[in-house]
Formats: structure tokens, C-alpha cells, sequence
């Protein structure tokens, strides 16, 4: 155990309300702690493996093991890299998202805390229900996806498939990645308008910043009334869910995943509780989703944005969503 | 009115002026002359301001003045025209001519072009230039390049008022004799007004024009004649410390060449809209000269040699079997070398060392599986710059930091120690001093002396026809007439010009 | 005079210089161990940059490279189970190609590279996506690690990715100082038509500088996929600008002819230190990229040569 | 006749030729391509890029690169959303004064860059590059991250509102691209560009103060960000640190494919508009024939290097780098 770790949070950009929520959540945890915000350390990766690993290095090469580590390692095959660097100095970890399939926590003693990703997939065939119904059960639907080979953006396209098989009027135009992007989404959308024209009855979207570029098409166009549904819960998105503008969104609670992650790297590294004694469905869990629809959106607002509620960060498993499984 | 004291310039690794004392009065033509890196040019651009001074000081009618750019110095009456062309190839003339000096034509923000093409035509007139202002720059010859150049310093004389002084860094050397008449003609009109400074290394065009003759030698002014006083030899006694030869073009040493071997044959090539149906046969031991007005289609002739242009019809032949493909490369592997025109850009690869740029041509020689052997490439440089006596402070010196005879001798170099046998010479001494025109004319008597065939197209009618076996004169793409050029019996330059034009 | 000789040492005073700054916050960072693992660590980086740097030196450009490492990622991991070690010799091979396509572009059609390796970087991006099915993939450990296990790990404190990268800056320097080819490279750089009017091929060597960014790319990618034990069409985003980055702080400027593989290595080391110089100088989050920029800035000021570059544009 | 069909012309038509080819192309696979709808689609992608690519193309003239267009339309997009919201939030008021307060940081920002550039005599491609990190930082300083809407009506009409089937958004290109195309050809200072394009050290000895007309050129690049930036927000209402994402490569490539030279001294505004046109068009009838994503990048690669090819002169290359 060692006191007074360096609590560190490594994530992709502050470009993007979901990271900064998640930063939000990190800083809140350290000021439960006494420490003002500044003490919380960020390592930026601007969306590359590559220096996402050597910032890692270099914190680890500064504070050795007194480190207590949150990160989104960027790139699924990155995460191993990472938690070998932290295993190696003794220091400890917890990962959010990207993760390959192979890599347990359990496999590094302590050393690697927790995993925490969400099941995207059944969240997104919810939200594609209510698209479906939304759109009278008939008609065509087109996907804007994120980067292509991110794990979300897989999950979520697979949950829109999945709702599909029982609605067999339904069917689905076209899926492109939009890569996250608010513009690349908007000229995507400008061109399904052209391919498919009036066939277009509902758009499911990965995230909320695609679905703003979406809408925005869409508002070009004066075409109105089309159901739209996305992902992630922004203040934004939910307010337009409240306007009925999206249809529904899905809350991954970033703010407490910010929190919680740091949280249990920081209470491993003293020594508040040992990892290897703890279950495997402590180590690997889901997060918590919520779904918002336009009948909750002002509710879920008022409670989730509006304010940030106060949360106990030594419960690390209370909001969490049961342990993660693996399809071979 | 124009007076220097004790100007000093230093480069990094040169002292370049050394405490000059220049005057130049009202109305004056002043001559300087020097070798080359003498630092004529560098004298010049002091005066422009294209460089600062760093010793001493220039004075304007008594009254110290430091131009910082050329543009203070252009506001106070001083232009350039410049050794190399200075033109901007995509402007046209006109945008040339008032280059920095739009103003004049803006109107509410707008360049009024009716007006400018007009004042345009107005100074294209002083020098007899009879083009359409909007021509694009590119478009232009050579020589009509040089005269715009010279329309463009002559804004000077409505832009500002009082006196003028024009700064002329041999503008002679690409123009054609009556052009270069004229040009006389306005500086002697122009003196009125105008004061110049006229660089030429052609003495007698400097000692006909001047008024006084300054010599440089390595940086200094060493003498100041004034024009009744000059002698040509006395002069270039001064610039390069030694006697000159008499014997210019070494025509005691011309051989009559090897008529039984022939190294180079074109048989009818042509190329439609640079030369048609040229025929030639180079000899062993021969220099062969292509004489012409410029743009007669002989630089063509050469590049097409050398495997740089691809003739469309005829036959070429090289040691007695064809050509094969048309690629530089392949001609320099049959021997053939060229020494282009353009030194600085074709010849040389500055921020490259001598030797370097001398085994460039021949790297598979140092090369065993693709490693370069380095002692040998240096001990090769070491020896041809002794041999040359070229100024460079050892082989690995970076060859754009020579002067320009010595660049094109390490040129030359790379030729002759790469064994090339069929050496093609384009203005070889173009720009150069007399004793580096020296060293080059000895070079060609001694390449023919070892049986090298050389193609050469000359500065001068006088270096054509004192250096060849045989002359080939060339008109409109076309080779009009031969003459044998034996020692002692070479055909007059009145001859050639009669073909010429 | 003195003045000028001493700027050809510029870049390395710099690195030095902002080592101390670095060290002198925290004396740690000097600690030799230390520094040899951060030059372990920028090894992806500046294997890539080695390549960018025959491409610049020919007065070119690759941006092909990130792409052309974000395929090899790709490659690389499908190929392993089925050619174990010689999957290296594979993706070596493409890379190598992808550069040369990128060469033949340039030289044949006169695309400036500047846009012929952005859109052959395009085709790469293409045959990632397509080889992954657009999905991030794994190497298993055991065949990886039998393969490719020397690539990592470290003996005696020195990480063999750091001799992985000195190997390779060898190469590359013996071919730049030592071979006819660097030699070519260097004239082509300093001045292409001189080069072609002494008769050498300089189109076959320009496709082969790009060939081998294009290789020392796929070289790049390669590790970096072994060292993250896996492949993915966007595994090696932002590699791109920091290449670039370090090659011109290292002093190769972008008109070609001058600098060369070494002063790489320093300008890789020089991104190196500035990005862990925002940890030890507890750079705010959000001031990063400036400070990034900002000292970017007066590094390229201080490193650069001005002294062969007549004009700077 | 046969004067119009010289080896000339017809590079210098090839870029527009290439632009017809490709509808051409598209509408033959699907007439949907071929309609003022999509073409409205088309326009209102290329608007904000047209504008960086005009501003970018001053530079390439001058044979100087600038980079720095992500950082410089991210900071002028978050002030221009700060100062309209600060002024009011609508175009009928106050607000109206972020427009040339928004110019204004345009050409500050260029300028900066400009002089960086010259002042420190660091290569145009460095310099531009340092300051889009700068300006990627300044913007995520300001907003702390987060982006702002901006909503009103009046602004967004410019999406919103159409003349003859084209949001107004588009007229306000094309009136910037006649400015434009006015600057290249009948100023001084654009006159200048070509100028240095064409030999700087002449230039320079000409008399032209070449620093200056570097700077200058930035500054003015910098407006036509400072434009596009703005454009962009009309487009998604959006400001944020991200709205200059993609453009660095994308305007420059529209550019070059328009026909300018990358090294200076040759093309203008009208190829740039052709070029960005080339690029949309790629863009949005890769999507309208049902392309699959996955090999978007490699066609789009392919097409640029076609395009290319056939505008470039190759007779007055002597090389290329
Ligand atoms: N830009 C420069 N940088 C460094 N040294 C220079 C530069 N320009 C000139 N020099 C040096 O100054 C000396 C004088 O050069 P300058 O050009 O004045 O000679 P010149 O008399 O005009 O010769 P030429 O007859 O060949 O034109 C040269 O030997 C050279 O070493
Ligand atoms: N960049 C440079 N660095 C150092 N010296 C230079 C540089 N550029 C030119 N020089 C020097 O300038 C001198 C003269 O060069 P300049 O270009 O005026 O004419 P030149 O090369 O001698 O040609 P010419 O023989 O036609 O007069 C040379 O001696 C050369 O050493
Ligand atoms: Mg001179
Ligand atoms: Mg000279």
C-alpha cells in the first residue's frame, strides 16, 4: 500500500462533452479526497495509441509505483500494453471501454483493479424499438455509425440489427461509420437523402454529436418530424429528447464512470481493499445505463445534469450493471 | 555625389570587400572590372542595398546613407539591373516593369491594367522593345528578357526626381551586337540625368563607354584608371596578377584531329520546331562548334545529344552503334558529357562538396555492392584540383560556395576523370574571368590532344572560331553552312555572321 | 563564422537544453535509466520518422505513413498465426510497395507527393479497413510472443526497442552517408536537375526514398502492433504530424539535400521530452496543445539551419 | 477550333472537365445524383470549405503552405459564438457585431502566423503547423471543452432560408469567392502573390517588400477562415474545437486538384473552386451510389490522383517533388 498516490486520468480529448463529463467525475473524486481539482493528473491522447502509451510510461517513470491510474486506453489492443507498463512498476489501474477480450484483471494480481465497459447492444435495440414503433413499424432506416472498428460503434450497430428481426416491415437502407463526427454525419445524411429520398422514415444514430449533425440535415432539408435516436445522454441530446426532437437517448452516467474508475484505483493503490480478494464480477462489470425518453428526459435531467449528484465513491458496485459477458 | 569609404562586406568564410574607396559623380559611366568572386557583384549590391555594408560608410552627396533594402535604395534614384535575369517568369511585362511600384495605377483598390499597359508601352520604347505589354514573361527570349530589364530600371527617371544612379552587372553578355549598341546609345543619352556603374568582363566594350575604370582583385579596389589612360592588357594585368598569354585561344596547340574515327553520328534528326535534318560527324580529337544567334536550336542540338530531348526522326549513333534509349544516363555510360549552360542549376549540385559533385557521373566506379568507396572519391578531387588549380579551400568544401570558374572547372572535371570521350560544352565560359577562360581553353586543346571529341557551343564568335576544326553554323533549326577552321586559315566572323542571320 | 559552425549543433543543444529544464523541475527525469526508457518508448515514432526522413530529404514528403502503419497493424496480425516471424517480411514487403506506388505517382504521373502519398495513403487506410473488417483484432500472446517476443522486453536496462530503433538508424545512416544510393538521395535533394544532367537515375531513387519510408513505415507499424499485441485500421492514428514534427525540429528542413537520419533521432527525442515535460511541468489539461504549439515554435527557431536555405517560404 | 484544342487549353480545362466526367459518372448510376436538392446538398458542404480553400490558396500562390487552418477556424468559430451570445444572441441586434469582430480574430490569428513565419524565419509548413496547435489550445481554453449552440433564427436562415433552391449560405460564398477572385486580380497585394509565387529572391530585388506581402497573405487567409468558420456554425449550429476537423488535408487537396501549383505561382480562386467541388462531389456520390465505407478512402485517393495528373502541365515540369 502506499500513500498519497498521483491520481491520473488518461483519456482521448476535452473536445467531447462525454470525456469532459468524465472528467467532471475524476475531479469530483479527488476533492472527496480533500485535494483540489488541479491534483487530478489528465493525459490527453488526441485519439492516438501511441501516445497514450508513452504518456503512461512517462507517469509511471516519474512516480513509479505511487500512481493511481483511470484510463480509456484509445484502442482496444492498447489496454495490454498499459496494464503490463503499470503491473511492471507496481502501481495500479482501471480501465474503461477499450479492452481486448483476452485480457482479464485477474491475470495481474492487484495490480490491474477493474475493467468497467457498457453493453451497448442491448440499449441500442431499445432505442431502436422506439424508432421502429415511431415509425409505425414500416418503412426504411439508415444507421450513422462511429469509427468503424471501435467497440461501441460495433455494439451499437448490432443492437439496431438485433431489434430488426422482429420487425419485419422494417428495413434497414444503409449503415455508414460517421466516425463520431457532427459534420461528417451531417454530409452523410445529406447524401441518404439523396439515395434513398422519401424511402428514409427514421434514423438511428451511435451518438448524440452524430445525431445533432443529423438533425441538422434534416433541418436543412425543412424536413420535419423524423424519428431520430441516439446514444450517450448529453445535456444537449436531452434536452431535445425533452422537445421530442430525438426520440430517445441512452445515459451511460459518465460522470460516475469518471469517478468510480479513479476511485477504485485510488482506494487499490493504499490499500482500502485488495482486488484479488474481490469476485470477478468486481473486477469486470457493466456500467450503468438509462434510457431517456421524452416522457423522463425533464426528470433525468433535473437529476443527472442539472446538478451533479453526490456519490458515495466507495460504493463501487452499487450503480454498476452486473458482470461483463464475453460472446465467443 | 556617390561615394563609398572604406566599405567592408564579409560573408560567413569570406571577406568579400576589403576598405573600398568608390566614387561616382554626377553624369559619370564608371567601369569595374575584376575576375571572378573579384566582388563586383557584391560591391553592387552594397550600393542597392540588396546587402548591408558592415565597415565603413556610403555617402550621398556627403551625407552618410545605409539603404536597408533595395527598395530605399530605388527611392533615392538607385537601379540595378542584375548579372543573372531577374524577371519573374509568370508576371507580365508590365507587371514586371512596375513590379512594387503599382500605386500609381490603383484606383479605389483596383489596378487600372489599361494604364499600366500603357506607361508600359512607354518605357518599352526607350529600349526599342516592340511587344504587348500583357506578354507573360516566360514567353520572352532571352535577349528581349534582358531589355525589359532594362525598361524596368528606366522607370526610374519619371519616379524620381534628381539624380539617378543605374548599377549594370554585365548586362552585355546575353545581348546581341546592335542591341547592345543601343544600350550604349541610352547610356549616353541618358547621362544627363543618370550616372552608371558598368560591370562587363569584355574590356573593350568597358574602356570604349567608361569614364574611369575601377580593377578589383580579391575584394579590393587595386587600381582607378581613368579612360584615356586604359590598355586593355595593363588592365587585365591588374585583375589577374600575371601576363597574358597573346595567344588567346591556344591556336598554336590546335592538332588536326583523327579523321578515321568517329565517335558521334547523326544522321538527319530532327525535332519538329527546335532544329530539322542535322547531320553531323564528330571525330576523334575534334572540336566542332555550333555557331548561331541565340535560339537557333544549338542548345537543343546538345540536349538531344546528351539524351535530354528525344529526337522524332533520324538516326544517332555513338561509337559506331545506335543510341539506344533516349536517357541522359544511358548517354553518360557511352561516354558522353555535358557542361551545361545554366552552371549553377544543371552543373553543380551546390550544398554538395567538390568531390562529391565531381564523382557524381561516375559512382558506380567508387561503388562496390552499392558502398561508396569515400578515399578514393577524395583522393580523385584532391588530384584534379591540383591539377585544374582549382580555388576551393579542399575537396570537401561546398562546391556552391565557389566562384564561378571554378564550379565550372570542377564541372569539367567530373567529365574528364569519368573518361568521357565525347564532351558537348555549352557556354563554357560564359560569366567567366579571362584567366578562368584561360584555364578552359587550355583544358579543350588538351581534351582533343587525348583524342576527346568535343561539341561546343561558344560564348563569342571569336572563341568559336579560335577554338574549332570545324564550324557548323546554324540558323532557324537548320545547319546552313561548314567551314574548316585550320589554324591560319579560319573563316572571318564576317563569314559566319552573313549565315548567321 | 564560429556562429555558423555552431548552428549544425543547434538541434542537439536544444534537446539538451530542455532535458535540464525538464530535470531541473524534477531531478528524477535526468536519471539515465530514465532517459533510456523514454527513447525506448518514442521508438514506433521515430522508426517512422527514419522513413519520413529520406522521403524529406529528396525534398518530398510522406504522408502515407500513418495510414501505411495503421494497415501493417492490420496485416500484421492476420498474417502472424499463418507465417509466424516471416509475417514481418510480409508487411515489410506492402509497406515497401505502398511507398513505392507513392514514388512511381510522384516520378511518373508528377503528382506532387504531397498528394500522391495522402491519396496512395487513402488506398492503405482502404485495405485496412477491408483486412480487418473494420474491427480491432488481437494477436494471440503465446504467437506473438514467439515470434516477436526480442521486439520487447529489455536486457540489462537498455529496452530492446531502443536497439531495435539504432539498428535501424544504422541502416538507414549507412545507406545515407555511405551507400550511392544516400548519395543520389542527397543530390536530389540539393539539386534534382544537376543530378539528372550527370546522367543519374534519379527517378528510380526517388521511388526507392519513398519505397523505404514506405518500409521503414510498415516497420513502425509492425512493432507497434506487437507491442500492443494487436491490429486495428486506426491503431496508429496520430502518428503522422509528430513524425513530421520530429523530423524538421531535428533540422532536416522540408526543402531537402541537408540534415539526414541523425539529426531524426534528436527531433524524435525532442517530442519525446516535450511531451513528458507537460506531466513534470503540470501542464493543465486544457492548455496542453498550446503549450505544445508554443514550444514547438521556438524549437524549430532554435534547430533549424537557415544558413542553406537561401529563401524560407 | 483547333486553337481551343491545343494540349494547353485542355489542361487547363481538365479540372472542369474532371468535375463533369464525375456527375456524368454519378447520375449515370443514380439519376437521384443529378438534381437541385442534391446539388444544394453538394453546396452546402463545400461552402465552409471553399472558404478555407480560397484562404489556402493565397498562400500555395506565393509558394508558401499554411497549416494552421484546423486551430484558426476552432478559435473563430468559439469567439463568434462567445461574442454573439455575449452581444445578444441574435443577428438583428448588437450581435450582428461578432461578424467583423470575428473577421477581426481571423486576421489576427493569420497575421500572428504570418509574422511567426517571417519573424522567426521558420518555414510557412512549421510555423502554420505550431500555430494550429496554438489555435486548437486557444479554442479549447476558451470553451474549456465544451461546445455552444448557436441558435437563432436569423442566423441560421442562412441554412435554413433558400434562394432559387440553395440556402443563403451559399450566396454568401459566392460573394466572398468575387471578392476573392477580385483580390488575385485586381489588387496590388494579390498581384504580389503571383509575384512571389514566382521568384521571391526577384522579387525581393525588384523592390517588393516580400515580408510584407507574406504577412499580408496570411492575415488575408486568416479572414477566409475566419469566414468559413462562421459558415460552419451555420451549417450545424455548433462551435466547438472539433469544427475545423479534416480541413487541413481536405482544402489543401481540393486546391491541388482544382490546378493550382503547390509551388507557387500559378492558378487562383476558380480552380480552387472547381477543386472543392471535385472533392464534395467525390464525397457525397460515393455515398449516393452505395459505395462501401470501407473503400471510400482508397477511391477518393484514386480520383485525386487522377484529377491531378490530368490538370498538371508536365511539359513545364522539370520535376516534381
Ligand atoms: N551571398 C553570399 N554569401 C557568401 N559569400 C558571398 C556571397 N556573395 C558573394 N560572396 C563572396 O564574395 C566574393 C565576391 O563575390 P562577387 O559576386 O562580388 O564577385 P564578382 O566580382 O561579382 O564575380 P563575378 O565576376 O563572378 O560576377 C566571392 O568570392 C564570394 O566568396
Ligand atoms: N551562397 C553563397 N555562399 C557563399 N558564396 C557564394 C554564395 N553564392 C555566391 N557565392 C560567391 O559569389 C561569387 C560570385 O558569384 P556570382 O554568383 O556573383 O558569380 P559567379 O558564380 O562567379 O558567376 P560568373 O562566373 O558568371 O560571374 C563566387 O565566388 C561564390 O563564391
Ligand atoms: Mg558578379
Ligand atoms: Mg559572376
Amino acid at each position: 500500500a502506499v500513500e498519497n498516490p498521483t491520481i491520473a486520468w488518461s483519456y482521448r480529448d476535452r473536445t467531447n462533452p462525454y470525456w469532459n463529463y468524465i472528467v467532471y467525475g475524476g475531479e469530483a473524486f479527488v476533492e472527496s479526497l480533500g485535494l483540489p481539482k488541479s491534483a487530478l493528473v489528465n493525459l490527453i491522447n488526441e485519439g492516438s495509441s501511441e501516445k497514450s502509451l508513452a504518456d503512461v510510461k512517462a507517469l509511471l517513470a516519474k512516480d513509479g509505483n505511487k500512481v493511481a491510474l483511470a484510463i480509456d486506453a484509445n484502442d482496444a489492443p492498447n489496454c495490454r500494453p498499459v496494464v503490463e507498463a503499470v503491473a511492471a512498476a507496481g502501481a495500479h489501474v482501471s480501465t474503461i471501454w477499450n479492452k481486448t477480450d483476452d485480457l482479464h484483471p485477474w491475470d495481474f494480481g492487484d495490480n490491474y483493479v477493474s475493467h468497467m465497459t457498457w453493453s451497448d447492444e442491448g440499449p441500442a435495440e431499445q432505442t431502436a424499438r422506439i424508432l421502429f414503433d415511431a415509425m409505425g413499424k414500416k418503412g426504411g432506416v439508415v444507421h450513422l455509425g462511429g469509427i468503424a472498428s471501435n467497440n461501441p460503434a460495433v455494439e451499437r450497430l448490432n443492437g439496431l440489427k438485433n431489434a430488426l428481426k422482429d420487425y419485419p416491415d422494417i428495413q434497414l437502407l444503409d449503415a455508414q461509420p460517421a466516425d463520431w463526427d457532427t459534420q461528417k454525419a451531417n454530409q452523410i445524411m445529406a447524401s441518404f437523402l439523396t439515395r434513398y429520398g422519401d424511402e428514409i422514415k427514421g434514423v438511428h444514430c451511435a451518438n448524440d454529436t452524430i445525431a445533432y449533425g443529423v438533425l441538422e440535415a434534416l433541418r436543412a432539408e425543412g424536413i420535419e418530424g423524423m424519428p431520430v435516436v441516439s446514444y450517450d445522454g448529453n445535456e444537449r441530446a436531452v434536452e431535445l429528447v425533452a422537445k421530442g426532437e430525438i426520440l430517445a437517448t441512452v445515459f451511460t452516467n459518465p460522470y460516475w464512470g469518471g469517478g468510480i474508475t479513479a476511485a477504485l484505483a485510488y482506494y487499490a493503490t493504499i490499500g482500502a481493499f485488495k482486488p484479488s480478494d474481490e469476485p470477478h464480477e468486481h473486477r469486470e462489470f457493466y456500467g450503468p445505463t438509462i434510457l431517456i425518453t421524452p416522457k423522463d428526459a425533464l426528470d433525468f435531467k433535473a437529476k443527472y445534469l442539472d446538478t451533479n449528484p453526490t456519490y458515495d465513491w466507495k460504493d463501487f458496485w452499487g450503480p454498476s450493471n452486473g458482470p461483463i459477458q464475453y460472446k465467443s | 555625389m556617390f561615394e563609398l569609404r572604406k566599405v567592408e562586406k564579409r560573408f560567413p568564410g569570406v571577406h568579400a570587400l576589403k576598405g573600398i574607396d568608390f566614387k561616382i559623380g554626377r553624369g559619370e559611366i564608371v567601369g569595374l572590372v575584376g575576375e571572378n568572386g573579384a566582388g563586383k557583384s557584391t560591391l553592387m549590391k552594397v550600393i542597392y542595398g540588396a546587402y548591408q555594408h558592415d565597415g565603413g560608410e556610403v555617402l550621398v552627396d556627403g551625407k552618410p546613407v545605409r539603404f536597408h533594402s533595395p527598395r530605399e535604395a530605388m527611392d533615392r534614384g538607385v537601379g540595378m539591373v542584375f548579372q543573372e535575369q531577374s524577371l519573374i517568369p509568370n508576371l507580365t511585362v508590365m507587371e514586371n516593369v512596375f513590379l512594387g511600384y503599382e500605386k500609381q495605377f490603383v484606383r479605389f483598390g483596383k489596378i487600372d491594367w489599361k494604364r499600366m499597359a500603357e506607361a508600359t508601352r512607354h518605357q518599352l520604347e526607350k529600349v526599342k522593345l516592340a511587344i504587348d505589354p500583357a506578354t507573360v514573361t516566360s514567353k520572352l527570349s532571352f535577349a528581349q528578357r534582358q531589355l525589359v530589364e532594362l525598361a524596368k530600371v528606366l522607370t526610374l527617371e519619371e519616379r524620381v526626381d534628381g539624380n539617378l544612379v543605374i548599377l549594370l552587372d554585365e548586362p552585355t553578355s546575353v545581348l546581341a551586337k546592335e542591341e547592345i549598341e543601343l544600350l550604349f546609345t541610352l547610356m549616353r543619352d541618358l547621362r544627363k540625368r543618370a550616372s552608371f556603374i558598368f560591370v562587363s568582363h569584355r574590356l573593350d566594350e568597358v574602356i570604349e563607354l567608361s569614364d574611369r575604370i575601377y580593377v578589383m582583385k580579391d575584394g579590393a579596389v587595386v587600381d582607378a584608371v581613368e579612360s584615356g589612360k586604359a590598355e586593355v592588357e595593363a588592365i587585365q594585368r591588374k585583375m589577374v596578377g600575371r601576363d597574358i598569354n597573346r595567344e588567346y585561344y591556344r591556336e598554336e596547340k590546335q592538332r588536326p584531329y583523327d579523321e578515321g574515327k568517329v565517335l558521334l553520328e547523326l544522321d538527319a534528326i530532327s525535332l519538329p520546331g527546335r532544329y530539322k535534318d542535322i547531320s553531323l560527324k564528330l571525330h576523334a580529337g575534334e572540336v566542332l562548334c555550333l555557331v548561331g544567334v541565340e535560339g537557333a536550336g544549338r542548345e537543343a542540338i546538345l540536349r538531344t545529344v546528351f539524351g535530354l530531348l528525344a529526337p522524332q526522326t533520324g538516326k544517332m549513333s555513338i561509337h559506331g552503334s545506335p543510341a539506344g534509349a533516349v536517357s541522359a544516363s544511358q548517354r553518360v555510360a557511352h561516354g558522353i558529357g555535358y557542361v551545361p549552360r545554366e552552371r549553377k542549376i544543371e552543373g553543380i549540385v551546390s550544398g554538395m562538396s567538390v568531390f562529391e559533385n565531381m564523382t557524381l557521373s561516375q559512382m558506380d566506379k567508387y561503388t562496390r555492392a552499392g558502398v561508396l568507396d569515400i578515399a578514393a572519391e577524395r583522393k580523385l578531387a584532391r588530384d584534379w584540383i591540383k591539377r585544374l588549380s582549382i580555388k576551393a579551400s579542399s575537396e570537401n568544401a561546398d562546391c556552391g560556395n565557389l566562384s564561378g570558374g571554378n564550379q565550372q572547372k570542377v564541372v569539367l572535371a567530373k567529365w574528364r576523370s569519368g573518361g568521357s570521350d565525347i564532351i558537348l560544352l555549352d557556354h563554357p565560359t560564359r560569366g567567366l574571368d579571362i584567366g578562368a577562360k584561360e584555364d578552359v581553353y587550355d583544358m579543350v586543346r588538351e581534351m582533343s590532344a587525348a583524342g576527346v571529341g568535343v561539341v561546343l557551343v561558344a560564348d563569342t564568335l571569336e572563341e568559336a572560331i579560335g577554338l574549332s576544326h570545324t564550324i557548323a553554323v546554324v540558323k532557324d533549326g537548320e545547319i546552313k553552312k561548314w567551314y574548316n577552321c585550320p589554324p591560319g586559315a579560319k573563316p572571318s566572323l564576317y563569314d559566319l555572321i552573313h549565315y548567321m542571320i | 563564422m564560429t556562429l555558423d559552425r555552431l548552428k549544425q549543433h543547434f538541434p542537439w543543444v536544444t534537446l539538451v537544453v530542455l532535458i535540464l529544464i525538464v530535470g531541473a523541475m524534477d531531478p528524477n527525469f535526468l536519471r539515465p535509466q530514465n532517459l533510456v526508457e523514454l527513447a525506448g518508448d518514442i521508438a514506433p515514432l521515430f522508426i517512422m520518422a527514419l522513413g519520413m526522413t529520406l522521403a524529406i530529404y529528396i525534398g518530398g514528403i510522406d504522408l502515407s505513413a500513418q495510414s501505411v502503419a495503421n494497415m501493417t497493424t492490420v496485416l500484421a496480425t492476420i498474417t502472424l498465426p499463418l507465417f509466424g516471424v516471416f509475417s514481418a517480411l510480409v508487411v515489410i514487403a506492402v509497406g515497401f510497395l505502398f511507398g513505392a506506388v507513392s514514388g512511381l505517382v510522384t516520378t511518373r504521373l508528377k503528382v506532387p507527393s504531397f498528394i500522391a502519398t495522402l491519396a496512395v495513403g487513402g488506398i492503405a487506410l482502404s485495405v485496412g479497413q477491408f483486412a480487418s473488417g473494420q474491427r480491432a483484432l488481437y494477436m494471440d500472446a503465446g504467437q506473438r510472443d514467439r515470434a516477436f517476443g526480442w521486439m520487447l522486453g529489455s536486457t540489462a536496462g537498455i529496452p530492446h526497442e531502443l536497439v531495435l530503433s539504432l539498428v535501424l538508424l544504422a541502416f538507414a545512416w549507412f545507406i545515407q552517408n555511405r551507400m550511392k544510393a544516400g548519395r543520389i538521395l542527397k543530390a536530389v535533394g540539393a539539386g534534382e536537375l544537376a543530378a539528372v544532367a550527370s546522367g543519374l537515375r534519379v527517378d528510380r531513387y526517388k521511388i526507392l526514398a519513398f519505397a523505404l519510408s514506405g518500409m521503414f513505415a510498415a516497420i513502425a507499424g509492425l512493432l507497434f502492433s506487437v507491442k500492443l499485441s494487436g491490429g486495428s485500421p486506426t491503431l496508429a492514428e496520430g502518428f503522422l504530424l509528430p513524425a513530421i514534427v520530429a523530423v524538421l525540429v531535428g533540422g532536416t528542413p522540408l526543402t531537402g539535400g541537408v540534415g539526414g537520419v541523425l539529426n531524426t533521432l534528436i527531433g524524435a527525442m525532442i517530442v519525446a521530452v516535450v511531451r513528458a515535460s507537460m506531466l513534470y511541468l503540470d501542464i493543465p489539461a486544457t492548455s496542453q496543445q498550446i503549450f505544445f504549439g508554443i514550444v514547438l515554435i521556438v524549437a524549430i527557431a532554435l534547430t533549424i539551419d537557415r544558413s542553406k536555405m537561401r529563401i524560407v517560404k | 477550333m483547333a486553337n481551343m484544342l491545343t494540349q494547353d487549353n485542355l489542361q487547363k480545362w481538365a479540372p472542369l472537365l474532371v468535375l463533369v466526367v464525375l456527375v456524368v459518372f454519378f447520375t449515370a448510376v443514380n439519376p437521384n445524383f443529378l438534381s437541385i436538392r442534391n446539388f444544394a446538398r453538394i453546396a452546402i458542404a463545400s461552402t465552409p470549405a471553399l472558404m478555407i480553400a480560397v484562404g489556402v490558396t493565397f498562400v500555395i500562390l506565393m509558394g508558401s503552405i499554411d497549416l494552421s487552418m484546423e486551430g484558426s477556424v476552432a478559435v473563430c468559430a468559439v469567439l463568434f459564438a462567445t461574442f454573439f451570445a455575449a452581444l445578444g444572441g441574435s443577428l438583428a441586434g448588437p450581435g450582428l457585431l461578432a461578424v467583423p469582430a470575428t473577421l477581426l480574430v481571423g486576421a489576427v490569428f493569420g497575421a500572428i502566423n504570418g509574422l511567426v513565419h517571417v519573424k522567426l524565419r521558420i518555414p510557412s509548413f512549421m510555423a502554420s503547423l505550431s500555430m494550429g496547435f496554438v489555435g486548437i489550445g486557444l479554442s479549447l481554453l476558451i470553451t474549456g471543452g465544451d461546445r455552444i449552440l448557436v441558435e437563432d433564427p436569423l442566423f441560421r436562415s442562412l441554412l435554413t432560408v433558400r434562394l432559387g433552391g440553395f440556402p443563403l449560405m451559399t450566396y454568401v460564398a459566392i460573394v466572398a469567392l468575387l471578392a476573392g477572385w477580385f483580390i488575385q486580380n485586381h489588387t496590388t497585394i494579390g498581384r504580389n502573390f503571383y509575384a512571389v509565387g514566382g521568384g521571391e529572391d526577384l522579387a525581393h530585388a525588384s523592390g517588393l517588400n516580400v515580408n510584407k506581402v507574406r504577412v499580408i497573405c496570411f492575415l488575408i487567409a486568416g479572414v477566409f477562415y475566419a469566414l468559413g468558420a462562421m459558415l460552419a456554425v451555420a451549417q450545424i449550429g455548433i462551435a466547438e474545437t472539433v469544427t475545423g476537423r479534416n480541413l487541413m488535408f481536405v482544402s489543401i487537396t481540393s486546391v491541388v486538384v482544382g490546378g493550382t501549383a503547390l509551388w507557387g505561382g500559378s492558378g487562383g480562386v476558380w480552380n480552387t473552386l472547381i477543386g472543392v467541388l471535385i472533392v464534395n462531389v467525390i464525397g457525397n456520390g460515393m455515398v449516393v451510389i452505395g459505395l462501401p465505407s470501407y473503400v471510400q478512402d482508397g477511391v477518393l485517393g484514386l480520383l485525386v490522383i487522377t484529377a491531378v495528373y490530368l490538370s498538371t502541365d508536365r511539359r513545364s515540369l522539370s520535376f516534381v517533388k
